[in-house]
């Protein structure tokens, strides 16, 4: 059984598994009913002046069957009085004084930031998580991405934060921006103990095509949300690296973007999260859902040998490179296994018309079907419909050769695949030395 | 030409089949888009290689998924235009549901055939209320005429791809309706009369002419036919229920499959006896299958099919005879039928042998069926078309031209009795030989050619 | 039979779906299948002087059992020789002329900016498409995103590009900035003719937790690549709607990002694109996806009454506002259709723990089981398994209720129900007039 | 207590049931992982209503989804220690995969049995390949033992969850095998009796004893494991079949159903005769279809229930006589059996009357097997523990717990014959009353509680 209790700026939490500032935070019922599912922490829906929200206010994208790849919101900060969030934040820790709870905070002023984080405190809270990214409604006011996108004032409140505060103080970061690091040392340097990230992506979630608006519709308008959820996890990831790599950034990442499962959440402790925080998946399903990750996330640990969740923290960063520093003679070929195979053929069209035409229903390399080996040079022929090996025309018979003497190990293939495991991508024995592009460089240069 | 689409062929709507419920319905649009969004998009899909008409099965269930239920419909027709009774009457099992590649995957197959059924169900129910048209008719027009023999699902795919091209199609049919054996013979759960109809009806409606209660060798001749029109196609199917006849089976209460079959679909006056208690039904096909499962759905008693072999033997397809036994239909092996015994006119027992014994032993009945095959159309035929020794007309397989240049077939009359779907292909095959033959290039080829080859090396 | 053709920028199209620069349009013989296909354009992989790719250099996101919901490379420009590059794209223009080629370029000094140039219209190209997007590899030697996260430098070198070509040129925008009209008003600024949108955005695809590499792994190691396909289409919607509601944006906009089908290629052009670009679904699926694009969009536009795609362009950009001006006063509740629900109690936790706890699984207000109406003031209470309505347990008893009292309308339940249609938001009839945040803060000062 | 795992039990390799195929395979992880991301993760699922076990079942198949398959076997395990072998002998059609949603939109359910065969499966190989256990024994030790009588499921499951919190479970059984009917009687193209001493054995090893060859009443008495135990959990399940005692039916080739099977599974020594033409099934519930079915299976060319009413009244599941059916076994209605008519010692004819009219007649046949139930374990059972007018001994239906306080009792011989499902449920009943009974929190109570609840209201 590995350890999965993490401390995270001096704040213990039982696990690394965290609600984020959203709506399942909105309330203390809620947030309580999510402890007892088995939440290590809960990121408070954030507080701020009260305002008032919109209907409707949540859009999803479905693809190809699949409910929620990705999801978006116009709502805002919590449109429930102050008084009742602090009450039920100072019930919450005196029922659950081993969870986290984390205030999520957004107000303009340097006397309002004041005053908010003492109440914040005098309620319980183990800690401020500074809201700098909600990317609509609030920015128009001046909050939210507004700081995000605009380092020094995200400096300025965050320092304000710290003088007002004896509890750990995160800052949560808006995606939308150049690079990350410019916000991200901003919020070093104004002192935080943390920052989290990401905040939702500006997004328009779709147009509703009989009535010509764009949704979620408030009646015949609509505004962009924040978007979030699987679709944005490869956008999370890398933010959360190229501050975990980043020396500047000396203070601990709680991931958020996309996670679902404890896979997802593994990817960010590898790639230097030391939380993650989940909303979208939540919404989607209920909080049981980390009954899953908590499970999953140990015997995963358990199997790789690792004590705890921190042994996993960070061991992705140093694979995480330049392009100029990648190895332009690692070589790769696709192996289909025919036992597997259902012929489908997606691996073939995806070849031939999305990639270098290496995958064939005919045996034998490239140029003795297809003219000559150089793609793209020699004469174009026609593409009759495919002439499966042995000429059957059960699936069975559908099994595809891949030409490896002209495969360029994209992997294609191996992502278009409906059958888990049928291809593979098979190193290539090397025989050059590793050389990166930098490498080249620095010998064209002497 | 009949274009008015007011003078639309109907039938009673007071027949026995109307009792059968439909046992795959109309899809809802929930439904049909959680399967369609299944399907992988294969390319070069196993399913369309299974298909006889070589739909592009792929392409029409994305069009479902994306909404686009009028382009569907259109893939589909374009390569079948009996898309629509094809989808529910084809044996999916057999043929592109058996190919999906899911299944070798220990996954249940994409149900195409319900797919193809909301497509153009719906599609057709679109072009009614919206009054736009799905294949507009072709505004040149040919000095070609062809004249087809028999309104069955090979005639009507025929006469429908030439109309669409502007060629002047004449349908003979002997008797009063269209659609041949969909509307004479396939099992009411999964297809009825008005459907044929309206299916029939929505051909005709393309500028295809239908001239009903026409025989040809007695109201008109093949040689007149042949030299009144650039070329005549002959769909005739099979003829009436081959028979046994065994002593004693002259009289009431002995049937012939398809006959019986026709009244159950056909005759508003037709309905069962009530004290039909016993059915015994001669023969190992599908019809026999079908009439069995048929008269116990409707609500005989005791319903045995009686084969001369094993089961193993049996031509009926497995799923069938399972289908059949969920009904309490039983199959008696090995036994051959000997003679019809009466008790004054009504039949009381079948006198059957064993097949693999010396014993001889009588089986009571009320009613004898015999599904042991059609006629073929021999004598109908002029003797310039040859038949082969099983009685089929033989014809080129890829034009389905015979050997006189101007004479078409297709169907049963030239395979022997498959399916529907096969009739549709032949149909299709023999309007676009006939359209190339005189320059016309089909509009719907129902494939997408590259629009050009070339080659360049660089130079 | 609506018209499908469009002009861009004085550039006729037979249809406005075009192959994007990508593997796609990689050689002559591809782009020429692609017309075979149907579409109606191609922008050329990008050429400048030709680098080496690595192995491997793909990645996708799969959600839930379905493959590619997302999709990013690490693949930089063409590594093929420009002669080839510029034969093909004459031979392809000579067979094709009706469709239209454009020519994707990037490379550094001013003189190659005229001499690539030169060379692209001497091959016939419509048109070119200045890469100022692609956020890896290239940005490290100062081009790509390096250009596009620059308005001045994109700027200036769209002026060049401008000063040397006689055929329209379009500025291909990064989406890694903080405001999508900065790079914008700079490229018109610049003179461009076009803009296209977006780029790929940078990512991690994901961790390999068995070697703990970043994917696509090139050996052990990796780098950011460029996420693309259906789950950034809000990201990319937002971007092209931003820019066309945009005054100063006065040139058309050609749309990219995560398009699959005619659907969302609408939603573009509603959004004010003019033409389209398809990448990632023609590499899953290949070029045969266009038949449904146009045959669907065809379809659409006859049964919305409009004779051409020009006429869907930019519909929805009035619906498309700032949340300061939405109804506050709108209001929706939810209705379950009792024939439709499966029973799968989906709406019910999402409400539960990710909105207002408002569905219920027994009849009546919500006050009648759960204490009292005032969502998380009120008393907590024991969250039983759910007792469905009859009693049952059949999936067909398990309709849960709306308590329509306390729904506030988000829509969370119409998003996660499995059922298309089951759920659906009913506006509740307005008895107050329209006012919005805007209203009330005008209201307030004077 | 026996903690030696290396002495395994094991049975001969070389039996009849090895012939057959496991016609529900082991999914293979691509096939695992896509049915299992098909779940939609219902919110209390009927599935879960639908198992007497109550197991989780979205939960499980969520993490086969996430490849937590150490976690999704534990989630089975802990509502049901024999989950391994329900996962494949549960009537799944009839429990969870007949409450799936999707069978509301016309749409194939999820296959939760195989799931749940291969998360078991998966898990047991690991727990051997890396050596760690999924429910390492619970160190702290109670002074607690109870005796279980009958190796069966009830007995199994009741032991595991005893052993796991440190009760000492010792298990009487007087055969030479565990497992009971999983043993001797499950279809083995279901599941074979290797797989049954397995899945024993694995039980056995969390701190189970097994004393076989030890009948209650006869080798020790009910009274005196009631004074040496803290308590006795019965589970003895049914007796041997039930006979009808037709004249003639002394002697070689009439054999009882379980009796057959078990032949057929345990016996290495058994085979069928080499002239077994035809079979006579008497009986209409599952047991007769599956003796029939094995029959069939195993090249009998000619195998027939015979049922007294017609085949809406028979006991057996429905989807059992279809698959029965696929293999030839025919059904004979309406009739009852009178006399085995011999020729010298061969059995030559079965007697029969018709019980819808007043004929008699003989069917021949070479072997008649009897599958009319298992006699009920009545007489070995103490006149303190109270039967019903059925035979089935009287419990407490939460506690499992009989008139007498230290007595329990589970399976077949409390409810007259169900599923082992059934069964582990109440073994796992039982053990947690004895233990809650004795003050210790069951550790794998199945179900996730609320941590606390509390009622603040604002003051």
């Amino acid at each position: 059984m590995a350890d999965l209790s993490v401390n995270i700026c001096g704040i213990e939490s039982p696990n690394p598994f965290w609600l984020a500032s959203a709506p399942p935070t909105n309330t203390g019922e809620q947030v309580m009913r999510g402890f007892d599912a088995g939440w290590g922490g809960a990121v408070w829906k954030t507080l701020g002046e009260p305002i008032v929200n919109v209907d409707s206010r949540f859009g999803a994208v479905d693809y190809s069957g699949t409910k929620v790849i990705g999801f978006n919101n116009i709502e805002l900060i919590t449109d429930r009085p102050l008084d009742a969030n602090f009450k039920e934040i100072y019930e919450v820790k005196k029922q659950y004084p081993d969870n986290v709870v984390i205030v999520s905070l957004m107000v303009e002023s340097k006397e309002e930031w004041r005053e908010i984080i003492k109440r914040s405190e005098d309620a319980g809270a183990d800690g401020l998580e500074l809201n700098f990214g909600c990317p609509h409604g609030m920015c128009e006011r001046g909050m939210g991405s507004a700081v995000g996108e605009e380092p020094k004032v995200l400096q300025e409140i965050t320092s304000w934060a710290k003088e007002f505060s004896s509890v750990p103080v995160f800052v949560k970061l808006s995606p939308n921006v150049i690079d990350i690091r410019d916000p991200g040392i901003a919020a070093v340097k104004g002192g935080c103990d943390g920052i989290s990230l990401i905040n939702t992506i500006k997004s328009i979630i779709g147009v509703d095509l009989d009535t010509l608006v764009p949704k979620p519709s408030v009646g015949k308008e609509s505004t962009h949300g924040g978007y979030c959820g699987p679709a944005i996890k490869p956008i999370a990831l890398h933010m959360a690296a190229v501050l975990a790599k980043d020396p500047q950034i000396n203070v601990p990442i709680s991931g958020i973007g996309g996670i679902s499962n404890w896979q997802d959440a593994a990817e960010f402790l590898a790639l230097g999260a030391t939380t993650i925080q989940v909303c979208t998946a939540v919404m989607h399903y209920g909080y049981r859902i980390v009954d899953d990750m908590i499970d999953g996330l140990n015997n995963y640990l358990n199997e790789k040998g690792m004590r705890s969740t921190s042994e996993l923290t960070g061991q992705a960063i140093p694979g995480f490179v330049e392009w100029g520093e990648l190895d332009l003679n690692y070589d790769l070929i696709a192996k289909i296994d025919a036992d597997k195979c259902i012929g489908c053929g997606l691996c073939y069209v995806a070849c031939l018309d999305g990639a270098h035409q290496c995958i064939h229903t005919q045996k034998g390399p490239c140029h003795a079907w297809h003219g000559k080996p150089d793609h793209g040079f020699g004469p174009r022929t026609e593409v009759k419909p495919a002439v499966w090996h042995d000429g059957g025309d059960t699936a069975m018979s559908h099994v595809p050769f891949v030409d490896e003497e002209e495969c360029i190990g994209c992997n294609l293939c191996m992502l278009v695949c409906p059958v888990p495991d049928c291809i593979t991508m098979e190193e290539v024995s090397q025989t050059k030395v590793k050389e990166s592009w930098a490498d080249r460089v620095a010998k064209s240069r002497t | 030409m009949n274009d008015d689409t007011s003078s639309k062929l109907t039938i009673s709507p007071d027949r026995l089949e109307k009792k059968f419920a439909d046992y795959k319905p109309l899809y809802t649009e929930s439904e049909a888009l959680i399967e369609a969004n299944r399907c992988l998009n294969c390319y070069d899909a196993p399913c369309i290689s299974a298909c006889p008409t070589g739909i592009d099965i792929p392409a029409f269930i994305k069009k479902i998924a994306t909404g686009n239920i009028i382009g569907s419909a259109k893939v589909i027709f374009e390569a079948n235009m009996l898309g629509y009774s094809t989808g529910r009457v084809c044996p999916v099992e057999d043929l592109c549901v058996g190919a999906c590649v899911y299944n070798d995957l220990n996954y249940s197959p994409i149900q195409i055939g319900r797919l193809q059924r909301y497509a153009t169900e719906k599609a057709l129910e679109k072009e009614v209320s919206t009054g736009k048209k799905l294949f507009p008719r072709n505004s040149r027009k040919s000095e070609k005429k062809v004249a087809l023999i028999g309104a069955g699902p090979a005639s009507l795919a025929c006469a429908a791809y030439l109309a669409l091209d502007g060629v002047e199609a004449v349908i003979f049919e002997k008797d009063g309706l269209p659609g041949g054996l969909n509307t004479m013979a396939v099992a009411p759960y999964k297809f009825q009369t008005e459907d044929s109809i309206n299916e029939a009806n929505w051909i005709l409606q393309h500028g295809v002419e239908l001239k009903t209660g026409i025989e040809i060798g007695k109201d008109i001749s093949l040689e007149q036919l042949i030299d009144e029109y650039d070329a005549v196609f002959i769909g005739i199917g099979l003829g009436t229920d081959s028979r046994l006849d065994l002593p004693g089976s002259d009289g009431p209460g002995v049937w012939g499959a398809t006959d019986l079959i026709r009244q159950i679909k056909n005759n508003p006056d037709f309905s069962l006896p009530e004290d039909l208690n016993t059915a015994l039904v001669i023969g190992g096909g599908n019809t026999a299958i079908d009439i069995s499962r048929e008269l116990a759905m409707l609500g005989a008693e005791d319903v045995r099919m009686l084969y001369r072999r094993s089961r193993k033997e049996m031509r009926g397809y497995d799923h069938e005879i399972v289908g059949a036994s969920h009904y309490g239909v039983r199959l008696v092996e090995n036994v051959t039928p000997l003679e019809v015994v009466r008790h004054g006119k009504k039949v009381k027992a079948l006198k059957v042998s064993s097949t693999i014994s010396d014993d001889t032993f009588e089986l009571p009945c009320d009613w004898v069926v015999e599904a042991v095959g059609q006629l073929k159309h021999v004598s109908d035929v002029s003797p310039e078309i040859e038949v082969d020794e099983m009685g089929r007309l033989i014809v080129d397989s890829e034009t389905r031209r015979t050997a006189h240049p101007k004479v078409y077939a297709g169907g049963d009359c030239i395979n022997g009795g498959k399916e529907v779907v096969n009739a549709a292909q032949d149909g299709r095959e023999a309007a676009f030989d006939m359209l190339k033959s005189w320059g016309i290039s089909p509009s719907l080829h129902g494939k997408k050619y590259f629009k050009s080859f070339f080659t360049y090396n660089g130079h």
